[in-house]
C-alpha cells in the first residue's frame, strides 16, 4: 500500500511541476483572489485583522478546489483511465498517494498565502506563525477529503462542477474548525479543541478512503 | 494448460449504456492460448465486447467468466490486472515521457525498471524516448501501447484495432508479436476490420452484428 | 395480512393525527406568554425538522450503510436511500421556511448567521448535491456504491446540527423538547399536540417514501419493458 | 455577424441546457459559497448588511469563473477546434454568441444568487431591486470579458487555470463598480456615474472582443 | 481550371513545434483536381503536413500557399473555409447529436438544412441520426466526419488516415466518394498506411521521411 501511495505521489508531483501550473498560476491566482476579497469587502471589513483567518481559509478554499480538479484531471481521459485500471494498481496506495502530491501542494500555495494575509490583510505574523500547525493539519484535512470527492465524481457528465459542489460543504465544518482555530491563535483563546477537531477529520477521512476508495473507481 | 480450458465464457452477456443494448445477448467461448480476431460492421459491438472483457464496462444480465473470474460478483480488479488492453485512444499520462511512463508501469507491476530499454528498442520507440506522449504522432502512441502490453505481459491480450495507424513495418513487427504471444501460452483477441495478414497466425474469426455474435469460424 | 392491513391505514391514519394537531394546535392549545399565538409554529417546526434530520436523513443513510454492506446489499437498499432522500429535501426545505416564518417576527430576521441555521442549509445542499451525484453516474452498481459512501460522509453534519446550539450558543432554540434529562419541558394540552405532530409527520415521511418508492419501481418496471424493446431492435441492426 | 451570434449562442445554450449543470451544479455551488463566505467571515460581519454586496458578487465572480471555463471547453477538445476552424465562422459572430450565452447563463444564476443574498445576508429588497438593472449590466460586461480572456487563454498548456488567473484582475474594477454600485442603491448614494463606468465597460468589452477576436483565435 | 493550377505550392517549408521540426523543408505542388496520398513510416510527418495544408498549425519558415492564399501572410480563415478537415479524433460537439452537429454546420454555412437527411443516409448514419456524439463508435465517428464534409463541399479535402476504423463497407463507399470528389473538380489529399482500394483512381503517391518529401510518382 505505502510503495503504490509513493509511487502515485511521484507521479503526481511530477507531472505538476513539469507543467509548473502551481507555480505560474494557482498561486498567483490565490494571491489576486485574496486582494479582490480584500476589495470587495471595502477597507472598513477587510483591514480589519479580524476578518483575516477567514479571508484566508476562503481563498485557500477555492484554490484548493482548483488543484483537486487538476489532481483528478491526470487520470481522467478514457484511454488513461483504462491502461492505469488495467494495472491493478491497490486502491487504498492510490488514495494515500494522491492525498499525499495534493496535501504537498497545498502546503506549498498555503504559505504563500499565509504570506499574502500577513502583508495584506495586518493579520499578526506571531499568531500566523502559532496557527501554522492547524493550517498544516486543515489543509491536509482537505487534500484527504478532495482526493475522495474526486473519485466520487470521476467520469461523470460535468465532474468539473460536480465537485465543488460536493466538496463545498464538506469542507465546511474543516474551514470553521480552521478558521477559529487560526483566530484563537492570533487573538487568544481555547486552541486545544479545534485541534482535537482537525486531528479527528484527517484521520476519519483518511479512513474512510483507505476502506472505501476501491469501491468508487469505475466498474 | 493451453487449449481445453475456456478463458473466456459469456453466455447471453447483454450490457447497456444508458438503455442502449452495446451488447445484446452473447454466447461466446474462448480456449486459453487461442488467437481470435473479432470482426464486424461498424457499430456492431466489437470495442464493448473487448471492453467487457477487459472489466472496463459492466456487465448489465448474463453470465460472464474471463480468466477465471465472474464478472458480475468477482472483484473488477483482479481480472484487471491479468489482461492488457490497448484501446483505440492514446491511453497513458500524456505529460510523462515513454521513459517516465513506462517506469511507472514496470514499479506499478513490480517488474525491473532495466527491461525497459529493450522493450521501447523492439517497438521502435527509442529515438523519441524522452519525448512527452502528448507529442508522439499516432502510430508512436500505438507502439508505445504495445511496450507497455509487452512489459506486462499479461495473459489475456485485448486489442482493439491494432493496426489502425500503424505503419507496414510496425504491422510487420505486430504479426510477428502476435505469433510469439500466442506461442507462449498467452490468449490473444484483436478486433479489427482487415483480415491478419500473416496467414501462418491461422486465427479464429468471430463474426459480430448488432451487439450478437452471428458467425464463427 | 397484517402487513397488507398497516399500509391501507398508513395514509388515512396520518391524515387523522395531522388534523388532530393542526385543530389542537390552532385551537385548543393556548397562546404563549412571551410569544403569543407564534407559539402554534412549536407544533409543526420541530415536528419537520425531526423528521427532515432524522427520519428521512437518517433512513437514507442507514439504508446506504446496508447497500455497502456485503451480505445486505441489494437495490432495494439503494431505492430506499435515494427515495428517502429525495424526501429529506422536502423536509428540510419545509425545515428553513417554518424557521424563516417564526424567526422573522421572533429574531427580527428571516436568517441569522446562527451554527444551526447554515448547517441546516448546508445539510440541504449535501441532499441535493446527492441527488445530482445520481444523476451523473450511469452505471446502477457504481451509482449505488458512490452515492451511498456519499450519504454516510454527509451524515456527518447531523450531529453537528444537533450540538451546534450548544457548542456555539447562539440565537437558535435550545432543546427544548429533547433534553439530555428526557423531560420534556412543556405541559398539558401542548405536550399532546406535540406528540400528535411527531407521531403525525413521521406517518406522513413514510407515506410519501412508499408512494415515491412505489413510483420508482414502476418507473424501473416501464423501463424493463423499454428493454426489451431496445434488445430486439438492437439484435436486428445486423440482419438486413 | 449577428446570424452567426445567435447561431453560436444556441448551440452553446442548448450544451449547457442538456447537461444541465447549471440547474444542478452552478447554482448550488453558488449557494454553498453563499454560506460559506457567511461562516467564513461570521456572523458580525456577514449578517452585517454592509458586506452583502460585496460577498454577492465575490460569489458571483467565482461561479463566473467556472461557467467561463465550461463555456470555453466546448470548443476545447483538438477534434472539434479543427473541424469548427474549418467552417470558417466570423469570429466577431462567435464572440457575441458566447457571450451573449454566457450572459444568459450569468443573469440566471445571478438572480438565484441575489435572492440568496436578500434571504441570508439581509440585503433590503427595496435596494437589491434598485440595483438589478446594474448588476445586469455588470455581469453582461464580465461575460463579455470572459469570453475575451477565455479565447486568450484557450487551447494552452493548463487553461483551466491560466483562465482564473488572467479574469480576475480584469474583473477587479467591474467588481468594485458593481460592489459600489450596489451599496449606493441599498443606502443611497450617486448611482449615476457607477452606471456610467459600467456601461462605458460593458461596450468597451464589446468593440474589443468584436475587433480582436479574430486575432485570438488560435493559428 | 483543373490540372493546370496549383492547389498547394510548398518550398522548403518548415514547421517546429517547441524546437522539434515535425517538417523539414517540404517541396511539394499538387494540382487541382488531383487525388494524392500521402504516406510514410509512423513519424514522418504526415499528419503535420496535411495540418499545415488546412491552416492548424502555422508555417515557420519557407513558402506556402494553399488554394492561392499564403499561409505566412494570408488569412488563416479564408483558407480554413475553402478546406476540409477529417482527423484522427473524433471531431464535432460531444455533448450535440449527429443532426444538430450537422444542423449547426449548415448554419454556418448558410445550407439548406434539407440535405441533411441524405447525406447521413449517404454515410450510413441514419439509425443513430438522434443519438449523441460522444456514444458513437470509432467508425461511426468517422462517418459523421464524412457527412460533415459532403455537406460542406470543400475545394481541398484533406483527410488523415480516413480508413482506419471504417469497416469494409464504409471504405467501398469512401472509395466511391473519392471518385465523386476528384471528378467534381476539388483536389484530395489522403495520408494512409494502405494503398487505395480501388486501382481505378490512380493516385499520386508521396512518400514521407524524416519531414520531407523522399518519393513522389
Ligand atoms: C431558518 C431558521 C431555522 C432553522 C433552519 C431551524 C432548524 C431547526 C432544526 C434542524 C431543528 C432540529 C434540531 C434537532 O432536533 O437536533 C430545530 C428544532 C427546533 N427549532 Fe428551529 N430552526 C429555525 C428557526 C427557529 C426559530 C425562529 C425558532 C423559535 C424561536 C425555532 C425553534 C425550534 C425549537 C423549539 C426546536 C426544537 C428544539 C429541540 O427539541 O431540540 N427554530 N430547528
Ligand atoms: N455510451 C454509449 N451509449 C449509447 N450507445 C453507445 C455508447 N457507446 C457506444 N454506443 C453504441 O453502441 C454500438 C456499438 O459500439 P462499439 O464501439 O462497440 O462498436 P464497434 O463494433 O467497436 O464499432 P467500430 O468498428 O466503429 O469501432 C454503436 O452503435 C454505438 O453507437
Ligand atoms: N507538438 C509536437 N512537439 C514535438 N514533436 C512532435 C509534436 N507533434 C508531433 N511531433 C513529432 O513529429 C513527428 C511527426 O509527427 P506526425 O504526427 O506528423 O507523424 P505521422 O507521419 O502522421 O505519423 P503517424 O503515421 O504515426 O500518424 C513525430 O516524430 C512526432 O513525435
Ligand atoms: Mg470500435
Ligand atoms: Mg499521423
Amino acid at each position: 500500500m505505502f510503495r503504490t501511495a509513493l509511487l502515485v505521489a511521484a507521479k503526481d508531483l511530477r507531472i505538476e511541476l513539469r507543467s509548473r501550473v502551481l507555480l505560474w498560476q494557482v498561486v498567483p491566482f490565490g494571491v489576486v483572489a485574496l486582494l479582490l476579497s480584500g476589495l470587495a469587502l471595502g477597507p472598513a471589513h477587510a483591514g480589519n485583522s479580524s476578518a483575516g483567518p477567514g479571508l484566508f481559509y476562503l481563498v485557500t478554499l477555492f484554490v484548493a478546489l482548483l488543484m483537486i480538479n487538476r489532481s483528478q484531471a491526470i487520470e481522467s481521459t478514457p484511454g488513461t483511465k483504462a491502461s492505469i485500471a488495467t494495472l491493478g494498481l491497490d486502491p487504498a496506495g492510490v488514495f494515500l498517494g494522491k492525498s499525499l502530491a495534493l496535501c504537498v501542494e497545498l502546503w506549498a500555495t498555503g504559505l504563500v498565502l499565509l504570506a499574502g494575509a500577513i502583508l495584506v490583510l495586518h493579520t499578526a505574523l506571531h499568531g500566523a506563525l502559532v496557527a501554522l500547525p492547524s493550517i498544516g493539519v486543515t489543509l491536509a484535512a482537505m487534500a484527504a477529503a478532495g482526493t475522495l470527492y474526486g473519485a466520487l465524481t470521476a467520469g461523470g457528465d460535468g465532474a468539473a462542477t460536480l465537485l465543488p459542489v460536493l466538496t463545498l460543504p464538506a469542507f465546511a465544518p474543516l474551514l470553521i474548525a480552521g478558521e477559529r482555530s487560526f483566530s484563537a491563535a492570533l487573538h487568544g483563546g481555547a486552541l486545544w479543541e479545534w485541534w482535537v477537531i482537525l486531528t479527528v477529520a484527517l484521520v476519519a477521512y483518511l479512513a474512510v478512503g483507505v476502506l472505501l476508495y476501491g469501491v468508487l473507481e469505475e466498474s | 494448460m493451453e487449449g481445453d480450458i475456456d478463458v473466456v465464457r459469456l453466455h447471453d452477456a447483454v450490457v447497456l449504456s444508458s438503455g442502449f443494448p452495446l451488447l445484446s445477448g452473447v454466447d461466446l467461448r474462448i480456449g486459453a492460448g487461442s488467437l481470435s480476431v473479432v470482426t464486424g460492421a461498424n457499430g456492431a459491438g466489437k470495442t464493448s465486447l473487448l471492453r467487457l472483457l477487459a472489466g472496463l464496462i459492466p456487465l448489465t444480465s448474463g453470465v460472464a467468466t474471463v480468466a477465471g473470474i465472474d464478472l458480475a460478483e468477482g472483484d473488477p480488479r483482479q481480472l484487471r490486472r491479468r489482461v492488457g488492453w490497448l484501446g483505440h485512444e492514446g491511453s497513458f499520462y500524456d505529460d510523462l515521457s515513454v521513459r517516465e511512463n513506462l517506469v511507472f508501469a514496470a514499479r506499478a507491476l513490480d517488474r525491473p525498471t532495466s527491461e525497459i530499454g529493450s522493450v521501447v528498442e523492439r517497438v521502435g520507440l527509442s529515438h523519441r524516448i524522452d519525448t512527452t506522449t502528448r507529442q508522439l504522432s499516432a502510430g508512436q502512441r500505438r507502439r508505445l501501447g504495445l511496450a507497455w502490453l509487452l512489459l506486462r505481459r499479461p495473459e489475456l491480450w485485448l486489442l482493439d484495432e491494432p493496426y489502425a495507424s500503424l505503419d507496414d513495418d510496425g504491422r510487420t513487427f505486430f504479426d510477428a508479436l502476435l505469433g510469439d504471444v500466442v506461442a507462449s501460452g498467452a490468449t490473444v483477441v484483436v478486433s479489427a476490420h482487415d483480415p491478419l495478414r500473416s496467414a501462418a497466425l491461422n486465427p479464429r474469426t468471430i463474426l459480430l452484428a448488432g451487439g450478437r455474435v452471428v458467425g464463427d469460424n | 395480512m397484517m402487513k397488507q392491513l398497516s399500509q391501507r391505514l398508513l395514509g388515512p391514519v396520518t391524515l387523522v393525527l395531522l388534523g388532530l394537531t393542526f385543530w389542537l394546535g390552532l385551537w385548543v392549545t393556548p397562546p404563549d406568554r412571551v410569544q403569543g399565538n407564534l407559539v402554534r409554529l412549536l407544533y409543526v417546526h420541530p415536528a419537520i425538522a425531526w423528521v427532515a434530520l432524522y427520519v428521512s436523513f437518517g433512513t437514507a443513510t442507514i439504508a446506504s450503510a446496508l447497500y455497502l454492506w456485503r451480505r445486505t446489499r441489494s437495490y432495494v437498499m439503494d431505492r430506499i436511500a435515494h427515495c428517502s432522500m429525495e424526501v429529506s429535501v422536502v423536509f428540510i426545505v419545509l425545515t428553513l421556511i417554518t424557521g424563516s416564518i417564526w424567526g422573522r417576527p421572533t429574531w427580527g430576521v428571516w436568517w441569522a448567521w446562527d451554527a444551526r441555521l447554515t448547517s441546516t442549509a448546508i445539510l440541504g445542499v449535501l441532499a441535493l448535491g446527492y441527488l445530482a451525484l445520481r444523476r451523473a453516474n450511469d452505471d446502477p452498481a457504481l451509482r449505488a456504491r458512490r452515492s451511498a459512501v456519499f450519504a454516510i460522509l454527509s451524515a456527518i453534519n447531523v450531529p453537528i446540527i444537533h450540538f451546534s446550539v450548544q457548542w456555539w450558543k447562539t440565537l437558535h432554540q435550545g432543546a427544548t423538547v429533547f433534553t439530555s434529562s428526557r423531560t420534556v419541558l412543556v405541559h398539558g394540552s401542548m405536550a399532546w399536540t406535540l406528540l400528535f405532530s411527531f407521531v403525525g409527520f413521521t406517518l406522513l415521511f413514510f407515506w410519501l417514501l412508499r408512494a415515491r418508492y412505489r413510483l420508482e419501481i414502476k418507473r424501473e418496471e416501464s423501463s424493463s419493458a423499454q428493454l426489451d424493446e431496445a434488445l430486439a431492435s438492437r439484435r436486428s441492426e445486423g440482419a438486413f
